[in-house]
């Protein structure tokens, strides 16, 4: 039992990972119909943000947080500005393209000025604590995740749903010329939309330091295709889907572990993958999905 | 007189201008499809080798060897390794290496047979490769059942009795295989393999692992992976903050140096031992190497460079045995000699089993997060090499 | 209230509008009438600055040729555009709110909007329903209290009968005559001349890109010339 | 601005020729120039180039097959990787002798571990595998357009990775799958890219082919014609796939080994790349944008690791050719998106200028 419950909190710290990481991909598509596989890159750049400046000396991490946060958001924007505005309302597979292309310059360019080599950052390790429940280790970094995670879903739905500027945001995605028309800057709402994901990346880049360590050309990309699962599991384009997905993913992931016999430990990932190609066969368009939503950009 | 021939004839006629012309010795050309990127980068033998010719070179007299060292990145790739493996060979280079795994080094052996050239990968430690018949392959580093049963020898010696094993396929028998036979050696001292846990390469949350680990009805005193760092650095941290206060051991895949730093706190290092190639942070004949070609303004980076520069410094007596730039009389010489003196070894010989080298395995531990040095023995019972 | 000089819009080679002109007075209701062509778009683009343009645009005695859409915007010049163009994907409540965008710290809005749903019930009817579902003629409304939500001085309407039924036209130039009778300047863009003049006090008249025509709406009626832009147009 | 913007219509050499006879021959057009550089390399190459040049005709025929669905479907597909990893997977398992499937596959399922097929044999099973998983994937994404087809073909891409790196029994996990019976060269890759290209000509060109691209245009007005679209789709997305298997096969049979990271992202952009590089709409855009890469990208990788260029010794720049491949994906969206070639294919645009010449 005591097993149980400690494998449950597991679970529930990966998936809560993979939906900040999932909620990073919703909120750029729901807002722009963009599929943004350069979120890994904004990650990974927030991370080695972080690198940098303990090489040059900082220590707290407070800084620390707070570099790959700004960082997230600057990144975030850069990469909107430099490669997403020219192909705003260009089709879909055009946007996702550009983010591949974006991800493989942002990789190759850490390759090459940086090093291909992982290297070390410990200046997150205090976030990491493990402590113990009655029987049960906890790490401070599950509790975070979980909590940020549902701060962040129950924040982003409202603030997209109910606050003005969040209305702003989603119309400005979809039509730039009519919501100039209303009086909203629009190049600037898509820009705050943007930068919300970049925050978001920060986080999550926050969290994945704390755990690692280290950071590397691929620091990012890695997670985001886990997201990218979650995303299609839950409904592309729906937050609630992606935390539901990015959720559902680690306890799948926790699950087929423990279950599985050992000699078959391998197949863990298989077996996820192949579970997420079965619900798609049921459901192309995601569990929480709207097909709306996935054909939104083509009305 | 075909084009091509005539090409390479201008070609050849090029190169004579350009080389040195009045040089004696032979040239010996030693091609690296390095891992300069990719998951093996921490484990490239190129900047070391590099550095070793280099001094050779510069020290050998007129009718010494010339070693010239071609190295291109194969991304960790296995395939790309090959395509330029071919290259090497193209470019008639006497000795190639790819990515230090069979599925690299099998094909590249394969085809640098029909050039009578051979493949000598300095940090390759699989077993598959010494079990295909490949005529002339070489393996810089002792096969992992040795490592495995040295570490076994000195977790023994620690207390380790009961052992849990993580193992994965990603590395093929070197992380899937050498923690079966660390328990098997282990067994052998009268201890016992009490569970079997499976991961992925990349792994950075061992929670799961570790919840596995604790529920163990026998519980475990010795935790043994094989695997690369940082994940096996994250693992150390999470056994420790989870409480895990028993022995944690490895291969070498754990001697990079950015271990300490992953692991983070040096207390949590205690009771952390690996079996590796040779003993570094002694100041001892290695750690001059590697600090003396950094000064020269070389990207070494630790063990693996040393293997590389003990590769270039078996070629190197091997040519000026053969005084030829035969490839397969360079190989009958490297096998025929009584040892070399190297970087990591007094006397690196290939006598005895002429695809790897016999020699102690230093098992390495940490006090008050220091590297030391807790055995360096040839193991005497070597489980599945028989 | 709003005065166009010697108003000039190229796309690429391609000259649309070519020197206009226009006047219009404050609480007046100004029809710019034309064929399909004649540059009537592009002349609402240009006045609200989404097209670049040369010439002068000024509102309310100050010259707005330099400011951007939403600047224009904010000093109470709205277009409801061609093809209604209502958030799709946002329910009708969320449009409306969201025309209000400019004045979103003002409290009155509730005020605005009730007045709104009360001129088109059939809104209120579908407050949380998506927009995109409405049917041409509530889009239609939709557009034009979206518009209104922004408290304009001066509505540009363009061509707010494209592709509707006669029935339904009807009932929208019924409500621009309603909100003519608030006070408020209106442009009425349309290529549906008799019935816009009908509303309209003034007009002009283009084709390819220049006034042909200018006067009194009742005059025009009755101007047989105007029979044949109409023809040609249609 | 390419000619290719210009609006000449595109224009058949020749309207006394039978439709059929006329792709052929168009498409035949098209391929002149992959057999001219590829005889040009049997004769003149060292074996290092002709290996790399190999590669560049596997993506070849690998970004043809992948034209056929992308460029008339007008569907992003990032899934075609899949069936190239399939069709090699399926031939290394069952045509490499015993002696090297002991040391990769001793433990197989269905008895796969003592089977051995000849080359040819297994050729065939392993594409009729492809097939049939093409039918079963097609079945789904012939019924979804736009983003959210993307997005599945996507996922198929990180499924079929997925299950090659994790069910090692079979594929051999993240190690290469080696042994493989080299039965292949570069002369079979240029007859079966010449091949592919005249098969997805005649595609193309073919009543299904126009319908198809005039439907991904407008669907609905497609639909409102009678076009059965997702028939359409389907068609396409199944010989997509068999072409890419077919790609996936001949590399099998020339590298000896197939390892499943060369089926993943990577080849996916690189392929992807060349496509939209050259322009999906046509099948000359496949094998220009192919062409421009292959070259292009192995002259930059021979200068990462520090190469000397008129005795002027370069630093290493590690990460070099991707970076170049990643700025082309960039750019190429932002300033070409319909590619080089835009809508014409190069016998349309060579008749074109031909009718100029004569005229002027």
């Amino acid at each position: 039992m005591d097993y149980a419950i400690q494998q449950i909190v597991n679970a529930l710290a990966f998936g809560s990972e993979y939906a900040l990481l999932a909620l990073g991909l919703a909120l750029v598509f729901s807002i722009m119909g963009l599929v943004n596989f350069a979120h890994g890159e904004i990650i990974a750049v927030a991370g080695y943000s972080v690198f940098f400046a303990v090489a040059l000396g900082l220590q707290s991490v407070l800084g620390a947080v707070t570099i790959a946060i700004v960082m997230g958001i600057v990144t975030a924007l850069v990469f909107e500005r430099v490669a997403f505005r020219p192909v705003r309302y260009a089709p879909t597979t055009t946007g996702l393209l550009t983010a591949f292309g974006v991800s493989i310059v942002v990789q190759n360019m850490l390759t090459l000025f940086v090093s291909p080599k992982a290297r070390a950052v410990p200046v997150l390790g205090p976030l990491n604590q493990t402590f113990f429940i009655g029987p049960y280790a906890v790490s401070s970094l599950q509790l975070l995740e979980l909590a940020v995670t549902i701060v962040a879903i129950v924040a982003l739905v409202l603030f997209l749903n109910r606050s003005l500027l969040g209305l702003a945001i989603r119309a400005a995605a979809r039509d730039f010329s009519t919501v100039r028309l209303m009086g909203v800057k629009a190049n600037r709402v898509i820009a705050t939309g943007f930068a919300l994901s970049g925050f978001l990346a920060g986080v999550v880049s926050v969290f994945i330091l704390a755990r690692r360590g280290s950071v590397e050309p691929d620091f990012g990309s890695a997670p985001v295709i886990k997201a990218f699962v979650a995303c299609v599991l839950g409904g592309f384009g729906s937050l609630a889907g992606a935390a539901v997905g990015g959720m559902v993913l680690g306890f799948l992931d926790v699950a087929i572990l423990v279950a599985l016999p050992q000699k078959f430990g391998g197949l863990r990932d298989a077996l996820t993958y192949f579970l997420v190609g079965v619900v798609l066969f049921w459901r192309p368009q995601g569990l929480l999905g709207r097909t709306v939503e996935l054909g939104d950009k083509e009305v | 007189m075909s084009h091509r021939s005539l090409l390479l004839g201008t070609a050849a006629a090029l190169a004579l201008f350009a080389g040195p012309a009045l040089a004696e010795g032979p040239t010996i050309k030693i091609g690296l499809a390095a891992s300069l990127t990719g998951d093996f980068a921490p484990y490239s033998e190129a900047e070391g080798a590099r550095c070793m010719a280099d001094q050779l070179n510069k020290a050998a007299g007129p009718d010494d060897p010339k070693i010239e060292i071609l190295i291109e990145d194969s991304r960790s790739d296995a395939q790309l390794s090959v395509s330029l493996g071919q290259k090497f060979l193209d470019e008639k280079a006497q000795v190639i290496a790819g990515v230090p795994f069979p599925d690299a080094l099998i094909p590249m052996s394969q085809m640098a047979a029909s050039y009578g050239a051979t493949v000598y990968s300095a940090p390759n430690t699989q077993v598959e490769m010494h079990e295909v018949g490949l005529d002339n392959f070489i393996a810089g580093a002792v096969p992992d059942p040795m490592n495995a049963a040295a570490t076994a020898v000195a977790v023994a010696a620690a207390g380790g009795k009961a052992t849990v094993i993580l193992t994965s396929e990603d590395g093929a028998s070197w992380s899937a295989k050498t923690p079966e036979w660390f328990g098997e050696a282990l067994e052998k001292t009268g201890g016992k393999v009490v569970g079997k846990l499976a991961y992925s390469f990349g792994t950075t949350d061992w929670s799961p692992q570790i919840a596995e680990i604790k529920a163990f009805a026998d519980k475990p005193d010795t935790v043994y992976v094989c695997g690369p760092v940082p994940d096996v650095g994250i693992l150390v941290r999470q056994l420790r903050s989870n409480g895990f206060d028993g022995i944690v051991a490895g291969c070498d895949g754990f001697d990079d140096p950015s271990l300490e730093e992953t692991v983070g706190n040096p207390a949590y290092l205690d009771k952390v031992m690996f079996a590796t190639h040779g003993v570094m942070g002694d100041g001892g004949q290695i750690d001059q190497f590697i600090a003396a070609c950094k000064a020269a303004g070389y990207k070494v980076n630790g063990i693996f460079d040393a293997l590389g520069a003990d590769m270039v410094q078996v070629v190197y007596d091997a040519a000026k045995a053969s005084g030829s730039d035969d490839p397969v009389k360079l190989r009958e010489a490297i096998r025929a000699s009584d040892g070399s003196k190297t970087v990591m070894s007094d006397n690196l010989s290939f006598k005895e089993k002429l695809a790897y080298p016999v020699k102690t395995i230093p098992v390495i531990g940490f006090k008050d997060g220091k590297r030391v040095v807790i055995a360096d023995d040839v193991p005497v019972f070597v489980p599945y090499l028989k | 209230m709003l005065v166009v000089e010697n108003l000039v819009v190229r796309y690429g080679p391609i000259t649309a509008v070519r020197g206009v002109s226009i006047e219009v007075g404050a609480g007046e209701t100004v029809a710019l009438l034309g064929p399909n062509g004649a540059g009537k778009t592009s002349i609402v683009s240009a006045v609200i600055g989404l097209v670049p343009s040369t010439g002068r645009v000024s509102f309310d005695g100050r010259d707005v040729s330099n400011l951007s859409p939403e600047e224009r915007v904010r000093a109470a010049m709205t277009v409801v555009p061609e093809g209604r163009r209502v958030f799709a994907n946002l329910t009708v409540a969320e449009n409306l709110r969201l025309g209000g965008f400019v004045r979103r710290r003002e409290r009155d809005q509730d005020g605005e909007r009730d007045r709104y749903l009360a001129m088109f019930p059939v809104l209120r009817e579908r407050l949380d329903q998506l927009a995109g579902t409405l049917s041409g003629g509530e889009q239609q409304m939709l557009a034009i209290a979206r518009a209104m939500m922004s408290k304009p001085r001066l509505l540009i309407l363009d061509e707010p009968s494209l592709g509707l039924a006669p029935r339904i036209v009807a009932r929208i130039f019924e409500h621009i005559v309603e909100l003519k009778k608030s006070g408020i300047t209106i442009v009425l863009v349309e290529q549906n001349m008799m019935q816009a003049l009908a509303v309209a006090d003034r007009a002009y008249v283009l084709s390819t890109g220049t006034i042909r025509h200018a006067g009194p709406a009742a005059e025009l009626r009755a101007d047989p010339r105007l029979a044949d832009l109409a023809i040609g147009g249609h | 601005m390419a000619p290719a913007q210009s609006p000449a219509a595109p224009m058949p050499a020749d309207r006394s020729m039978p439709p059929l006879l006329r792709s052929i021959l168009g498409g035949l057009v098209v391929a002149v120039p992959v057999v001219v550089i590829g005889v040009l390399i049997l004769w003149l190459a060292p074996p290092y180039q002709v290996r790399i040049a190999f590669a560049g005709y596997v993506n070849l025929v690998i970004v043809v097959g992948l034209q056929i669905f992308m460029g008339n479907a007008n569907i992003g597909n990032f899934g075609h990787s899949a069936f190239v990893g399939v069709g090699a997977y399926f031939v290394a398992i069952l045509a490499t002798p015993l002696a090297a499937k002991k040391l990769s596959i001793p433990n197989a399922p269905f008895g796969l571990s003592q089977v051995v097929l000849d080359p040819i044999v297994a050729a065939v099973v392993a594409l009729g595998i492809v097939g049939v998983l093409a039918l079963l994937t097609g079945f789904i994404i012939s019924r979804l357009s736009g983003i959210a087809a993307s997005i599945v073909t996507l996922s198929l891409l990180i499924i079929s990775h997925g299950v090659f790196i994790n069910y090692t029994d079979l594929f051999k996990g993240a190690q290469a799958f080696f042994g493989i019976p080299v039965v292949i060269g570069l002369p079979t890759a240029i007859a079966v890219a010449v091949a592919a290209i005249v098969v997805a000509r005649v595609f193309r060109d073919s009543q299904d082919g126009v319908q198809l691209r005039a439907s991904a245009d407008d669907v609905l007005a497609a639909r409102a014609f009678g076009v059965d679209v997702v028939k359409l789709r389907f068609k396409a997305w199944v010989l997509s796939a068999l072409v890419c298997g077919a790609a996936g096969i001949m590399y099998a049979y020339f590298m000896g080994a197939v390892i499943a990271r060369a089926f993943f992202f990577q080849q996916v952009f690189l392929t992807l790349a060349m496509l939209i590089l050259g322009g999906m709409r046509t099948v000359s855009g496949a094998v220009v944008g192919c062409a421009i890469l292959s070259i292009g990208l192995e002259a930059i990788r021979s200068l990462e690791s520090g190469a000397t260029i008129m005795g002027v010794k370069l630093p290493e720049m590690l990460g070099l050719s991707g970076l170049s491949l990643g700025a082309v994906i960039v750019l190429g969206m932002a300033f070409r998106p319909n590619g080089l070639m835009g809508r014409l294919e190069l016998d349309e645009l060579a008749a074109g200028w031909l009718r100029r010449l004569r005229r002027s």
